[in-house]
């Protein structure tokens, strides 16, 4: 059902970013080549600091990458584009407006008219589960609660690409299993070209099809792992054997890594 | 349990100054003392603010009242200047003049303001905007009104447009460069999320960075506004027919002191309603700030 | 003389021609104004006053510059402006006798500031005078501290006892004098009376009357009406005077009383026989001794006594 | 694969607007007109802006010389003015009351900026030191500093310290309003953060209030730097010996053109030149800000 | 080992939290009263908005509480004590400091001689894998680095109390297992008293010796359970079938709660 061997809806081209790190360069990323097909639902996983956020920000198209550079659809990323949607690691909610407000933001710049408009942002808080806080400010809200909110407006541009950064990191585990099938469900019912960092080895499994695992200084794409359980994934799934073994490849894909102990001294 | 009791026998030292001892343990809940969030002062009452607001200017015209009892030469009590503040007032000069100078101070500043926000956007945003605007900018910032009048009057003859011009510029300069400033200081992160969700720059501008850079935009015009007022005298010495900067000038030449400090005193007035006003907007406009 | 009659009694038909009048905030430079507004004397000349206040001379005549702005009275400090080729006048108002160098009790000559402050507002009439002082007593500026102010400045701080001496004029005299009661005067414009003149004027921009002739000899006809009505209504015209400028009449009356003023008749007579011409011959002189002009321009350059004579009052 | 070819179909239309076609797919890497992360011009080299600078500059400068060559009426050309320059500063006048006022204009900006700061955090910090000291603060900001002179030299005298203070003021007001504002502006987490690591008001003052508010604070300090020059000439009325401004009003009063633009444009470029200078320190203590 | 029956560092009593939320009253916690044992380690679990961090900021002495009190060491808490250390879960660090002098903060407040804070902070930083980022500002470090960051500036005063609010959540799994061990680790030597906010119930089983359960609407405890496995934890007792057990109970308590279907509906 899913494959790399479609056409590259996301291809990463031999990707390199360097930062200005107290004077020095700071290679972020290194070398990093990948395809995303379109339709498909690849996690990204790898130790802290690595460059997952800075990839996904590639791709997003808010860095100027140092060489290298990243297509979407054939065409070369030179900046965002209302085709994509990004949850950001830091949520970046507009502090003054409200929580209705910030999730019709993305809606207001397509021009939908309002009252479509309110239809769509009541559908998405009521799955985030933040109708009752519509009118709240983000000051105001807890940290999952801010999380929610920035998930609702990249949901609600209904965007063709997906680009999540951690986006399930501050919830609650029951929130998180509700989010990552509703997620799913969006996904298997209007495939979604989905990019999703996450840190957590469960989720990456649960989610994708295809786990990229990544490695520290510099960063780079150290292993690609396919995930072979069929769409719909099912709770059940989570406690078969074949879902334990790929969970067991992933972690040791990310943990056995040269140079990772040394990262933990 | 043990382990518990050696813990506490080896308490860190440096540690225990930070804790007084417990004495008042047996207080009850939400005593007076009870410190607000991030506070260091507790949360005073309006009644108590305006109180001590009032109990300051109070003691200011006590000040003034002995300044000028002590004999400080030409510095008339405020009695007199209160007795002359009832003249002007009834022969109706008083309101023909703070009318005229309310006028040409709100179209100034106004003018200022509206026109700050755009060029201090396009100076923190257009590297070349800033190139070309910047040093004209500080230029003129650092020109004394005084010495802009011939021109001013050159050019734009002696009516009501260059006074409301020169009080104008005063506004705008001041609140140019605070805007500037809050464009510079916008979070990037927020411009980002703007972008990817479809903002151009004109769409940025207005719903990210005016939001997010309003408290430099009020600062700017907070102090724009105050410059707006220290310039209405320079501004009334173009032939003004009326105005409480000329009246003022008018006083000077025959050093009529009770008169002079009628119109300062009208002026600073003015100022300080103005600028609450200022203050109350800021409130709403910024209440989404996690403020102290 | 027929002629001007005519004009003017053509004009008075006519829709009135608006004037836009210059003035200073004070009794020589608004007390005509007043008057010729109570009288109706600009309806007679067929004119309609539009009145604009200056704070000082050189500001009004760079105004006039500007065609925002007709005819503007200016006091004399300010004539080197007419003297080079900046204004013409059209009239003389009056002559001010209200200047003073004055100086802290005790001091008794000019030579005993030598090495003290003296404060001079720049320009002046009473830098002017402080000029004729210094000529007279054979002293020069570098026997001095001076420094500039501004009049109001020079008040407070002849007042406070911040400066021993000062030049200045009536009534800021009078504020002064709050502060130091027993202040002494050295200098009056009195002493000068051969050798140098003020008058105050009402100058317009250089060619002016003869562009429009019409518009000139309306308004000499005004300010000579207004003048001759002064002259015999002095009480009437303070008064008048501190309406029209919202100020108060004793300080009104303390201005009139330092003011010289003379009948039309008498400045026809002035204008005439050149004793006018003598004045800015004498006034240019200091100026150029002061660097505020670089040569002494022909005073009929400057000044048309022959329109001043042959215009009627209203 | 049949669901993929199906999404295809239904690519939704409005989002397609935001993705021209793909014809410079073949580009190089790094074209030059890749965007740098949230700028919407791309980044300029510091010689292309100081040439833009200086374009505007020079355009200004023709502005200048075709106005007084069309002959708007007393105003000189660059030429008259830059002889005029020539000739003070040939005989040292120049020389001299640049550095007379250059040191009015320093002491009375560097008290008021360093009083501005702590007054500005007891403003936003403590209630009661608010209610005190804004009536004063907003009130004086509006009175013109001309009015104030007599007051003025009748308690300070005439000499340096009135001038000193009349642009002490200035700076003082301008920059306290800012001060405040970034008082109050901190984010309240940092506040909680410096407190439960043991730092107490004074210290979250210095170690957080100030550096957190120091845009605001550099804000303040520019505007006030400003408002300092433009003083100048009212601080030197006061019986100045020398000074840049007591040059011009002299001019003034002599309609001396020249030599009123010659003072003027040497306060407007010392007044960049500061300013430039408080940016540099600017950038050197706000790098840590994630900025445009 | 650990007890609820020692004297109480941290008492909650009665603690009512009201905000005013869109000009109405909004209870975050109604009825709050818990203590915490001196040198015991408590984790608190519960669903996003619960009001979790507003508990632990009510013992931080960060806010003022509606009505009810908290108590440490008998003391009525009326403001921030250098006895108690925070972890916020937004990090608060300062952005105008280097990692270092982050960490160095609350030591120079402490008047620790340079020469001491030096190693206390290489000492921290290395405990947290920054050494390489002692000289960065917060802006150049990625989601994860903040936070460890943010962990080693507390550590660093070394306090009685230490308060954490999800302090691993933006970790890779093998960071925060390492985290947990040297939380773990530290916390038997000295024994300080530990109140930890997370969203990971293998993480609230596996540190503490007692789990607080929260439920929403309003915030107040729901349960509380008591975890006897013994000190120091292993990474094989997570295998162990008590492990299992308590996870499903604690799980049970946190997502059975009345009111929790209707919060995802
Ligand atoms: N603006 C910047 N300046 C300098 N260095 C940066 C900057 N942004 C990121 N880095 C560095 O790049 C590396 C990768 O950061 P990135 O945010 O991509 O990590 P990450 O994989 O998302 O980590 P985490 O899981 O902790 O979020 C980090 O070492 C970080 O210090
Ligand atoms: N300043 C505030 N004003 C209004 N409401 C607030 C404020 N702070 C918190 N709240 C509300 O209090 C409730 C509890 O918030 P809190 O941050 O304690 O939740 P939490 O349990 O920490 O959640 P999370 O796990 O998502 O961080 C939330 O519903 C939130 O909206
Ligand atoms: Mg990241
Ligand atoms: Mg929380």
């Amino acid at each position: 059902m899913t494959t790399t061997t479609s056409k590259a809806m996301i291809r990463f081209e031999d990707l390199r970013q360097e930062f200005t790190l107290t004077g020095n360069t700071f290679t972020a990323l290194d070398g990093v080549s990948l395809d995303i097909a379109d339709g498909e639902f690849v996690t990204v996983v790898g130790p802290s600091g690595c460059g997952k956020s800075t990839m996904l920000n590639a791709a997003a198209g808010l860095l100027d990458p140092t060489s290298g550079r990243v297509m979407v659809d054939d065409r070369e990323v030179d900046g965002p584009s209302t085709r994509t949607g990004v949850i950001f690691q830091q949520y970046a909610l507009f502090p003054w407006l409200t929580v209705r407000k910030n999730v019709e933001f993305g809606l207001e710049l397509k021009k939908v008219p309002a009252k479509e408009r309110r239809v769509i942002v009541d559908h998405y808080l009521e799955l985030v589960g933040l109708t009752r806080f519509a009118e709240a400010l983000p000051k105001e809200l807890s940290g999952g609660m801010k999380q929610r909110c920035a998930i609702a407006r990249a949901y609600a541009v209904n965007p063709e690409i997906l680009l999540m950064d951690e986006p399930f990191g501050a919830l609650d585990a029951l929130t998180r299993v509700h989010m990552q099938e509703q997620l799913l469900k969006t996904w298997t019912q209007e495939r979604r070209t989905v990019m999703f960092v996450t840190h957590d080895v469960d989720e990456s499994v649960f989610l994708a099809s295809r786990v990229i695992v990544m490695a520290a200084r510099p960063g780079r794409i150290f292993k690609e792992i396919k995930i072979d359980l069929p769409y719909p994934r099912t709770e059940e799934m989570r406690l078969s054997d074949e879902f334990a073994r790929l969970r067991t490849q992933v972690w040791e894909a990310v943990y056995h890594q040269p140079g990772v102990a040394e990262a933990h001294q | 349990m043990a382990a518990k009791d050696t813990y506490i026998a080896v308490e860190t030292p440096p540690l225990a100054s930070g804790s007084p001892a417990p004495e008042n343990s047996q207080q009850k809940p939400k005593p007076a003392s009870r410190k607000s969030p991030a506070t260091s002062g507790r949360k005073l009452g309006r009644k108590a603010l305006l109180a001590i607001n009032f109990g300051s200017v109070a003691a200011g015209l006590g000040a003034w009242t002995a300044l000028s009892a002590a004999g400080v030469v030409g510095l008339p009590g405020p009695v007199e200047v209160l007795i002359r503040a009832g003249e002007v007032f009834a022969d109706g000069t008083l309101a023909e003049d703070t009318g005229a100078s309310l006028a040409r101070v709100l179209s100034g500043f106004l003018l200022g303001s509206l026109l700050a926000v755009p060029v201090g956007f396009l100076m923190g945003w257009y590297q070349v905007g800033r190139a070309i605007i910047e040093p004209w900018v500080q230029f003129f910032r650092t020109i004394p009104p005084l010495a802009l009048l011939p021109l001013v009057m050159v050019t734009m003859g002696i009516g009501e447009t260059p006074k409301i011009f020169v009080i104008f510029l005063a506004a705008f300069l001041s609140c140019v460069i605070s805007t500037y400033q809050g464009v510079v200081s916008v979070d990037k992160t927020l411009i980002n999320a703007a972008r990817v969700l479809g903002a151009d720059s004109m769409i940025i501008f207005r719903r990210v960075v005016v939001p997010a850079s309003s408290p430099f935009i009020l600062v700017g015009m907070r102090i724009g506004l105050g410059a707006g007022w220290a310039t209405v005298v320079a501004a009334e010495l173009i032939a003004a027919p009326n105005g409480l900067g000329m009246r003022m000038q008018q006083a000077q030449q025959f050093y009529d002191m009770p008169t002079i400090l009628v119109n300062v005193i009208v002026i600073g007035i003015l100022g300080l309603l103005m600028d609450r006003l200022l203050l109350m907007i800021e409130a709403h406009l910024t209440r989404w700030q996690e403020r102290r | 003389g027929a002629k001007a009659d005519d004009a003017s009694s053509s004009n008075a038909a006519k829709e009135p021609v608006e004037i836009k009048v210059g003035y200073i905030a004070d009794y020589n430079g608004a007390a005509l104004m007043a008057v010729a507004d109570q009288e109706g004397y600009w309806a007679k000349a067929g004119l309609k006053p539009k009145y604009l206040p200056f704070t000082n001379g050189p500001l009004a005549i760079q105004a006039l510059g500007t065609n925002n702005v007709d005819v503007v009275y200016i006091g004399s400090g300010a004539l080197w402006l007419p003297a080079s080729g900046k204004a013409e006048i059209w009239s003389v108002n009056s002559v001010s006798n209200a200047d003073r160098i004055i100086a802290q009790p005790g001091i008794k000559t000019l030579a005993e500031l030598k090495g003290k402050k003296v404060a001079v507002p720049t320009g002046t009439s009473g830098d002017q005078l402080f000029s004729l002082a210094l000529a007279k007593e054979g002293l020069s500026r570098e026997d001095f501290k001076v420094t500039a102010m501004e009049p109001p400045a020079i008040v407070a701080a002849f007042a406070a006892g911040q400066v021993d001496g000062a030049a200045l004029w009536y009534p800021l005299i009078d504020s002064a004098k709050k502060g130091q009661p027993d202040m002494v005067e050295l200098f009056s414009n009195e002493d000068f009376i051969d050798t140098l003149t003020f008058p105050s004027t009402f100058v317009a921009a250089p060619g002016r009357a003869a562009k429009d002739k019409d518009l000139a000899t309306g308004f000499i006809s005004v300010v000579k009406s207004a003048n001759d009505y002064r002259h015999s209504n002095q009480e009437n015209t303070i008064a008048l005077t501190a309406k029209f400028l919202k100020l108060k009449e004793e300080d009104m009356a303390a201005q009139a009383s330092v003011a010289k003023l003379f009948t039309s008749q008498e400045l026809d007579k002035l204008s005439s026989d050149g004793t006018i011409y003598t004045w800015l011959d004498g006034l240019q002189q200091q100026f150029k001794k002061d660097e505020k002009i670089t040569e002494i321009s022909d005073p009929k350059s400057f000044y048309n006594s022959e329109l001043f004579v042959s215009t009627p009052a209203v």
